[in-house]
């Protein structure tokens, strides 16, 4: 499998760290309640088809990344990074 | 049977080879497996279940019968297909799965047995009495099965492992392989062509018909004498290429030095890892089987295998031939042998319109029912419509038509579609991104189609990777059409093998059926049809059609067959080359290793760094000894410890500090220059992640300190949280953990000592405690940080890491001098006990901030990681375990880590369990084990007495529950 | 006072010479790296150009030459080798000595990049990685920075601690590749 | 029909002309009282103890494939009970008494061999904690034994002791521990039930999920409607896609785990062996192949395959630990769809709010093992309404109340890390 890094480009997947679903990048307001940081936390959608995740190239240039995949397939549709996602999420 | 003037082997160059037990002869460029038939040997394997005598059955690799153990020893290899393996001097082969020998194995009374040995039979029986499984039925079982055996000893092979990069990867290096190659090569792309033959050509090495007016083979060889000369190819020889992965990645196993006495250095097999853009798969077909009774003896064999051994190795494997086919290809096979004088006994087709010849008998319509002989074929017993025949023979010829090679492009979950036309399976595009099919894998079986799709694929390759090309012109080649007649198993009693490996016959599957396993994928599980070393490759598609036919469904209503990698076995220590041993892991070390080593300290693994545990001095025989003695050193004089192993994080930027009261639970951002601060860090989920101190270098640079063990972890944590959460921040983290090497000072006379060692002047006022920044030592610029993780009055000393060595030894010389010395980690971790401090082995990830006592610092002022979820109910309250020490109190004084604690009195149960120890240790301070560890709602229990058991060890201690400091409670020690 | 030795990060370890390949340490320097604040890449290009002669790397090159060189190193990150860093950096970036945090080395000689095939998961081959072009990669487990610095030579770091497998891993990769020409 | 050696021989000496089909193909009936959604290993075998310890057979498992061709039909089939938090330890010490007598109970030889399980630690920190999970096996009735390196060397002398990257302390070792052939554990499941009055009704995907005021009232699938009161969802690796049937989010994120199987050997592992410092953990099967396994490939997929790094990395544990399986060769590799739950552990709970919708998921790693404890428990519930007191722990909303979350890894509620 190989990703690419939107800083170094394609990249083999022994490079990078997985962390899971890109909803991390939208972290609730500490009075949201318990449920809202439940299912930021813990509930997924986990689709079987295409999903936004979240990688760090670790052995490589330490970026994380948000990258748009298809579970199903594994092929990779985008990749950006995160600190630009999360500017343009707020 | 060698024939004269036939075959591409080497004839000038004889070399000689074992097989059990026996010498024999061959030439350069034979495998075991022509070698042997060459020598008149036909029992070269045993089967599986049923222990009969197998012989060569195919010429490639997915033999599956010719399975022999190569080289004795520690580097013996089982499970070696004697079809691929090339002989070299003084090769080693031996047969396996056979005992007491090849021709006399025991347990060939299996084949007796065998109506009480089908399909799932183990499943019915065995059950009782209910203890003979593990101690009877099982190790019976067990010996039996299996084929080769293992040396029991360590690998003594070196194993390789190298990425390779290109533009297009040919895998399979026959004439469509070739010419796609070539094409791809001669537009300038970058190409690498794998095969896993020792010589390109595929087919055309092992028949006769021409390309280009050449003998195939020469053709073959123009080819590639013309990519060799190319700097943009890579040829790749005795390369399988075993799986299709993601975006391009394909592995390939290289047999580099199987086939050679003398290896030169190199390693036995290299594991590739091949970046393509763009692929073809041209791995060509495998001739296929066709059931009938007793269809395994030794000398019945594929009749592509006997042409190849024909015309490739100059070969007859046997002096009477006979073919049993139902398509036009397998005639060429009588053709050939009677080309170079081999007598044809009998030509038999099942089918009624077939080619002609006047050189043998040929019987349309006819079918082989039975054969006979005992350690091989002698003679085959077939049927017409006019009854049943018996001819003398000693080699039958089969073929059942052929399967494309299309396992690759199923690696990635495709199936395959049904072909009428050829009776098989064929690639369906596109189930492998970037891997387009030429030739046979894809159906099309003449030399002809295979060069014209070999030149289309490479086009098609080409287009879409941007690069021009020129017109090729492709040769002249045969293109006979390829016409085949389905027949899968021939009626009538008795066993005709499918899966040969495993002995699954036509039987077995089809009670397989009735039994109600009648999906292929049960009846597969149920049979273990395609589980045996060949993967199904020879069985697969005639069990499905059995299949079929047993459950009256066609064959692709009952389903497609599919394949996993790898497409051949792979070794273990190919795949995991450059592990074995030390290899697994890089190893840390630190710059006071040696010093360390020199003075006989046992050095342990403290993840991928490595400690000293202890420093024995003259006289001390156990760990212990030393252990005290360093404790008390530290209390009463001075210690030296290398800290350096612990995570170091420069944080700099004008927000660094509103980043770490984020990270933090604590605040940060109040910390004044040149103090030092210890901080909590919680995960997300509000559970204790790490802890450390962090010191305040300039307004906008901190220097945060982790544990060891959460070094890379927290790194990355930082990282996420910068990068994900807050991207706003002005902030950036580097490690600096290898810049500095960072000595614990500790004890009483540590002040003496540093002021000896640097100019400046050491009090509470230049450094109070908590202070920190640069110092001159020596004339070097470093670190000093006054923090403790001993209770004692101490510092932390750092200089870049070129100078740890000198200055691990000039601090130890110096401590010496004052009755002081070095201490390694166990001192440490009683030192740490004794003052309470916690450890990864107390914040083991289901600890919260509340579990050891810490909630406090969990700053109400603002937000940061991990506050929100330590809220929850559940990770607070009298319910949770709480952080406590433990003395004992009884006349057992022994504490152990790892027990647990239960109510004074109460069975040592799972419903009483109470809690549990982490850290124990003798303390030579306070004469006596102390122990840490988590106690249900124990803070607000100390004082009371609880039970501490221990049943692996034996142990049940009374301890009284304490304040998880022992030692030096008020803290005086370490400020004085 | 007597001073305090000083020992390199290869130190014993170091150099190789197979068949032609050779591993050598490279000569120890100051190593800086630059982390650039919010909005200073530009203004910080220009002081490193004025006081070091090279102008900031774009991701995956290094500027500058032996003895004054700015190698990319990551996110928002340059290492500057061999100056001391001008004062004025400080002012557009975070500066951090890294001079003892890496084990430096060189390998070169016809083959280098078969060398580094069997540990490294990157695209070498020469048109594809030009010499001044440089990469964060891992070579086997260990994360590293690999900067093409000549026709036929590489300028590989790995953390210094890790030296000694880092210095054995291209050992056995060049002997291995020497063994193959051999045959 | 009953399996016996005695039938094997009078069979094979009539030509096995005697044997039936092990299970009935049913056709799905328009109503039911229970529906099990997932003919896997823990849909069959709750489907069976509805049948055996509640009387309940009018019940249909509904399987979108062939029954067993989940996760119970891909693994490294390692049956063990040495868990060590509270909830775990309770039902997997259940679960290991139920196989101790699975075959006899099911007439089936599922060849559980309990030739014993060594886990390796490689420092004292991870002795400790593995003294502290042998204390808490010890604690639930089950068996422990601490061995030190040379222990270590005497069931294992052949695990590379000298050179190793990570030197082997010692292991703890669970004699209970072992294997057991894991097709036939969902064969006689299926046997079991069907014998039972079960409908066991293969290739029927449920597409939706009726549900009316919070009430549950069947199902839609790929053969019709199906009418039912109570309806279990237990098709892990597929837990979200059929929980979204009914409007609901779970806690699980799907990954792949990698296993692999070499060619036949003669015996040369007798235990099954899991190495401390990177996963990996091997067993030798009846038929002779090495089967392995390590860590998940990390990222979320339903492709039930891996790629090369995790596989590499998996053999390179292998060549560390025992260099003397170096020449063998793995045969087929394969990847099984594992919910990975926040805290590792799994779920057999109602689902809140709806009335007569259960779900059993979330099993990590540790499905196969449980296979039978979960369709007890399951059972249980789906019978009773209330938990089995060995699963009571292991309810959904424990994630957002933080009460009794049982994280063995202490990894987090990161899920693909357990």
């Amino acid at each position: 499998m190989r990703l690419t890094c939107p800083v170094c480009g394609e990249r083999d997947r022994r490079e990078f760290y997985y962390m899971g679903d890109a909803v991390a990048l939208r972290r609730p307001d500490p009075e949201a309640g318990d449920a809202v940081w439940d299912d930021y936390l813990h509930n997924r959608d986990n689709p079987a088809g295409v999903t936004r995740d979240l990688w760090q190239h670790e052995g490589g240039c330490g970026a994380w990344i948000v990258v748009t995949r298809n579970t199903m397939t594994h092929e990779v549709l985008e990749t950006a990074l995160a600190s630009d996602v999360k500017g343009s999420v707020g | 049977m060698r024939i004269a003037g036939k075959g591409l082997v080497d004839r000038q160059a004889p070399v000689s080879f074992r097989f059990d037990g026996h010498t024999y002869q061959g030439f350069a460029g034979d495998t075991l497996a022509s070698a042997l038939l060459a020598n008149d040997i036909r029992v070269v394997a045993r089967s599986f279940k049923y222990h009969r005598p197998r012989g060569v059955m195919g010429a490639g690799s997915e033999e599956a019968n010719a399975l022999v153990t190569i080289g004795s020893g520690a580097a013996q290899d089982p499970n070696v297909r004697a079809t691929v393996q090339e002989i070299y001097e003084g090769l080693e082969a031996r047969p396996q799965n056979c005992w007491p020998s090849l021709t006399v194995d025991l347990l060939s009374v299996n084949d007796l047995a065998a109506p009480f040995l089908g399909a799932g039979f183990y499943y019915k029986t065995f059950m009782w009495p209910r203890a003979f499984w593990e101690k009877l039925y099982e190790p019976v079982i067990r010996r039996s099965a299996g084929l080769g055996a293992l040396s029991h000893q360590h690998n003594p092979d070196a194993y390789e492992k190298a990425f390779a990069f290109c533009d297009l990867l040919v895998i399979g290096g026959g004439p469509a392989g070739l010419i796609a190659a070539l094409t791809a090569a001669r537009a300038g792309a970058d190409v690498i062509l794998a095969d896993e033959d020792s010589l390109f050509g595929g087919r055309l090495n092992g028949d006769v018909e021409t390309v280009g007016g050449m003998p195939g083979a020469e053709w073959a060889q123009s080819i590639v004498d013309e990519l060799e000369a190319m700097p943009n190819v890579r040829l790749m020889r005795r390369t399988t290429v075993t799986g299709a992965y993601d975006q391009g990645t394909y592995g390939a196993l290289e047999r580099v030095a199987h086939h050679l006495a003398d290896r030169g250095g190199q390693p036995l097999e290299c594991f590739w890892r091949i970046v393509a853009r763009r692929a073809i798969l041209c791995a060509g077909a495998i001739e296929r089987p066709i059931a009938f009774r007793n269809n395994d003896r030794p000398g019945i064999m594929t009749a592509s295998a006997v042409r190849t051994y024909l015309n490739r190795y100059g070969v007859a494997p046997g002096r009477r031939i006979t073919l049993f086919a139902n398509n036009d290809d397998a005639h060429r096979t009588a053709r050939d042998l009677v080309d170079a004088g081999v007598h044809i006994a009998a030509v038999f087709d099942s089918r009624r319109d077939v080619p002609e010849s006047n050189a043998y008998p040929i019987y349309r319509g006819a079918e082989v029912c039975n054969t006979s002989g005992r350690r091989g074929l002698e003679s085959v017993t077939f049927r017409t419509a006019s009854g049943e025949d018996k001819v003398e023979t000693d080699c039958l010829a089969v073929s059942g038509g052929w399967n494309p090679s299309l396992h690759l492009t199923c690696h990635m979950n495709g199936r395959p579609q049904w072909s009428e036309a050829i009776q098989s399976f064929v690639p369906v595009e596109g189930m492998v991104p970037g891997l387009d099919t030429a030739g046979a894998c894809r159906g099309t079986l003449t030399t002809h189609g295979a060069l014209q799709e070999g030149v289309a694929a490479a086009q098609v390759a080409l287009e879409a990777l941007g690069i021009a090309f020129d017109k090729i012109d492709i040769p002249e080649a045969e293109d006979a059409p390829y016409r085949v007649s389905p027949l899968w198993a021939v009626a009538g009693k008795g066993r005709a093998w499918l899966d040969f490996q495993n002995d699954v016959t036509v039987k077995d599957v089809k009670q397989a059926a009735k039994e109600n396993f009648a999906s292929v994928e049960h009846m597969k599980r149920y049979t273990t049809q395609g589980m045996s070393p060949d993967q199904g490759k020879n069985s697969n598609v005639a069990a499905l059609a059995v299949l079929a036919d047993a459950t009256g469904r066609g064959i692709p209503e009952t389903g497609t067959t599919t394949f996993r990698p790898p497409f051949v076995p792979v070794s273990i220590a190919a795949m995991g080359a450059g592990a074995q041993g030390a290899g697994f892991a890089p190893q840390r070390f630190t710059t006071s290793h040696a010093a360390s080593v020199e003075r006989g300290a046992p050095m342990i693994e403290a993840g991928l760094w490595y400690r000293p545990s202890y420093f024995p001095a003259p006289g001390e025989t156990t760990w212990r000894q030393s252990c005290d003695r360093e404790v008390n050193m530290v209390r009463n004089a001075v210690g030296v410890c290398d800290v350096s192993t612990l995570g170091k994080i420069d944080i700099q930027g004008p927000d660094a500090g509103a980043f770490l009261d984020f990270v933090y639970t604590n605040m940060f951002s109040t910390l004044k220059v040149g103090r030092t601060r210890y901080g909590l860090m919680l995960r997300e989920d509000g559970t204790v992640m790490d802890d450390g101190t962090t010191a305040r270098l300039g307004e906008t640079h901190f220097v945060m300190t982790t544990t060891t063990a959460a070094a890379g972890p927290v790194m990355r944590h930082l990282e996420y949280v910068h990068q994900c959460l807050c991207p706003e921040l002005d902030v950036s983290m580097i490690s600096v953990t290898e810049q500095w090497a960072q000595f614990a000072v500790a004890g009483p006379q540590s002040r003496a000592l540093l002021n000896a060692l640097v100019d400046e002047d050491i009090n509470d006022d230049t450094w109070p405690f908590m202070g920190c920044g640069d110092i001159i030592i020596q004339g070097v610029r470093g670190r000093l940080f006054r923090i403790s993780f001993s209770g004692e009055h101490a510092y932390e000393i750092a200089v870049p890491s070129r100078f740890g060595n000198g200055l691990f030894r000039e601090l130890t010389a110096r401590a010496e001098a004052l009755g002081g010395g070095l201490y390694g980690m166990e001192a440490l971790n009683v030192l740490r006990i004794e003052k309470g401090f916690i450890t990864h082995a107390e914040i083991h990830g289901r600890v919260t901030a509340f579990d050891i006592g810490m909630e406090r610092m969990v700053s109400q002022k603002k937000d940061c990681i991990g506050k929100t979820m330590s809220e929850r109910p559940g990770l607070n309250g009298p319910e949770r375990e709480q952080l406590v020490g433990l003395k004992p109190i009884g006349p057992v004084k022994q504490l152990t880590a790892g027990a647990h604690l239960f109510e004074k009195g109460a069975a040592p149960t799972r419903e009483n369990a109470q809690g549990y120890t982490t850290s124990v240790g003798f303390s030579p301070t306070l004469d006596g084990f102390l122990g840490l560890g988590f106690l249900r709602n124990g803070r607000a229990r100390h004082g009371e007495e609880v039970m501490m058991v221990d049943h692996l060890r034996n142990l049940t201690t009374r301890c009284k529950v304490c304040d998880p400091v022992f030692f030096d409670p008020e803290g005086g020690r370490v400020r004085g | 006072m007597a001073e305090l030795l000083a020992k390199s990060p290869c130190e014993g370890l170091l150099p190789k010479e197979v068949d032609g390949l050779t591993l050598s340490e490279a000569k120890r320097a100051t190593m800086t790296s630059l982390s650039p604040y919010r909005g200073q890449e530009a203004v910080l290009s220009d002081v490193l150009k004025t006081e070091h002669g090279m102008a900031l790397p774009r991701p995956n090159r290094s500027a500058g030459k032996e003895g004054a060189r700015a190698v990319w190193f990551g996110q928002r990150q340059v290492m500057l080798i061999g100056p001391d860093p001008a004062v004025s950096l400080a002012d557009h970036a975070a500066l951090t000595d890294q001079s003892d945090a890496w084990a430096v080395v060189l390998l070169e000689g016809e083959g280098a990049e078969d060398v580094l095939a069997r540990l490294v998961p990157l695209d070498l081959r020469r048109e594809h990685f030009k010499k001044g072009h440089t990469a964060r990669s891992q070579l086997q487990h260990m994360m590293v920075s690999i900067t093409r610095v000549g026709d036929a030579r590489f300028q590989i770091m790995a953390f210094r601690s890790m030296a000694k497998t880092l210095v054995h891993e291209l050992e056995i990769a060049m002997k291995g590749v020497a063994a193959r020409r051999a045959s | 029909m009953r399996f016996s050696g005695w039938k094997v021989i009078k069979e094979g000496l009539t030509g096995n002309r005697g044997w039936s089909a092990h299970w009935r193909d049913a056709q799905p009936k328009p109503e039911y009282d229970m529906v099990i959604i997932g003919g896997g290993g823990h849909g069959l075998s709750t489907a069976y103890y509805l049948a055996k310890n509640h009387g309940m057979t009018n019940i249909a498992v509904l399987e979108k494939g062939y029954l067993g061709g989940g996760n119970v039909g891909r693994n490294t089939t390692i049956v063990r009970a040495n868990y060590f938090l509270q909830g775990n330890s309770e039902f997997y010490s259940h679960s290991l008494k139920l196989w101790e007598g699975l075959e006899e109970d099911l007439n089936y030889n599922v060849m559980h061999s309990q030739r014993g399980l060594i886990n390796l630690f490689h420092s004292d920190g991870q002795r400790d904690a593995f003294a502290r999970r042998g204390n808490m096996m010890v604690n639930q009735g089950d068996d422990a034994i601490l061995l030190d390196r040379d222990g270590v060397r005497k069931h294992l002398p052949y695990l590379d002791f000298e050179q190793t990257r990570f030197p082997i302390y010692g292991g703890l070792y669970h004699p209970r521990g072992g294997t057991a052939r894991h097709d036939a554990v969902a064969w006689g499941y299926a046997r079991g039930a069907s014998d039972r009055g079960v409908d066991l009704v293969q290739n029927c995907e449920v597409t939706g999920i009726d549900i009316e005021n919070g009430v549950v009232k069947g199902v839609q699938t790929t053969r019709g409607a199906i009418r039912a009161k109570k309806v279990g969802i237990i098709v892990a690796g597929r837990s979200g896609q059929v929980a979204a049937m009914a409007g609901r989010r779970l806690p699980i994120e799907s990954h792949i785990l990698q296993a692999f199987v070499t060619e036949g050997l003669k015996p040369v592992i007798d235990h099954v062996i899991s190495f401390g410092m990177g996963h990996f953990y091997i067993s030798q099967s009846d038929k002779g192949g090495l089967v392995f396994g390590g860590d998940l490939d990390f990222y979320a997929s339903y492709a039930q395959r891996g790629n090369l790094p995790m596989k590499e990395h998996v053999m390179e544990a292998g060549m560390t630990l025992m260099p003397m399986i170096g020449k063998a060769k793995v045969l087929r590799s394969w990847g099984g769809i594992m919910d990975m739950t926040p805290d590792g552990s799994p779920i057999i709970d109602k689902m809140e709010g709806i009335d007569g919708l259960y779900i059993d998921c979330g099993w990590n790693y540790g499905g196969f093992k449980a296979v039978p404890a979960s369709g007890w428990c399951m059972a249980h519930l789906m019978a009773t309404d209330r938990p089995h007191e060995v699963a009571a722990k292991y309810r959904l909303d424990r994630f957002r109340t933080g009460i009794g979350i049982m994280d063995e890894e202490g990894t987090g509620s990161q899920h693909n890390l357990h």
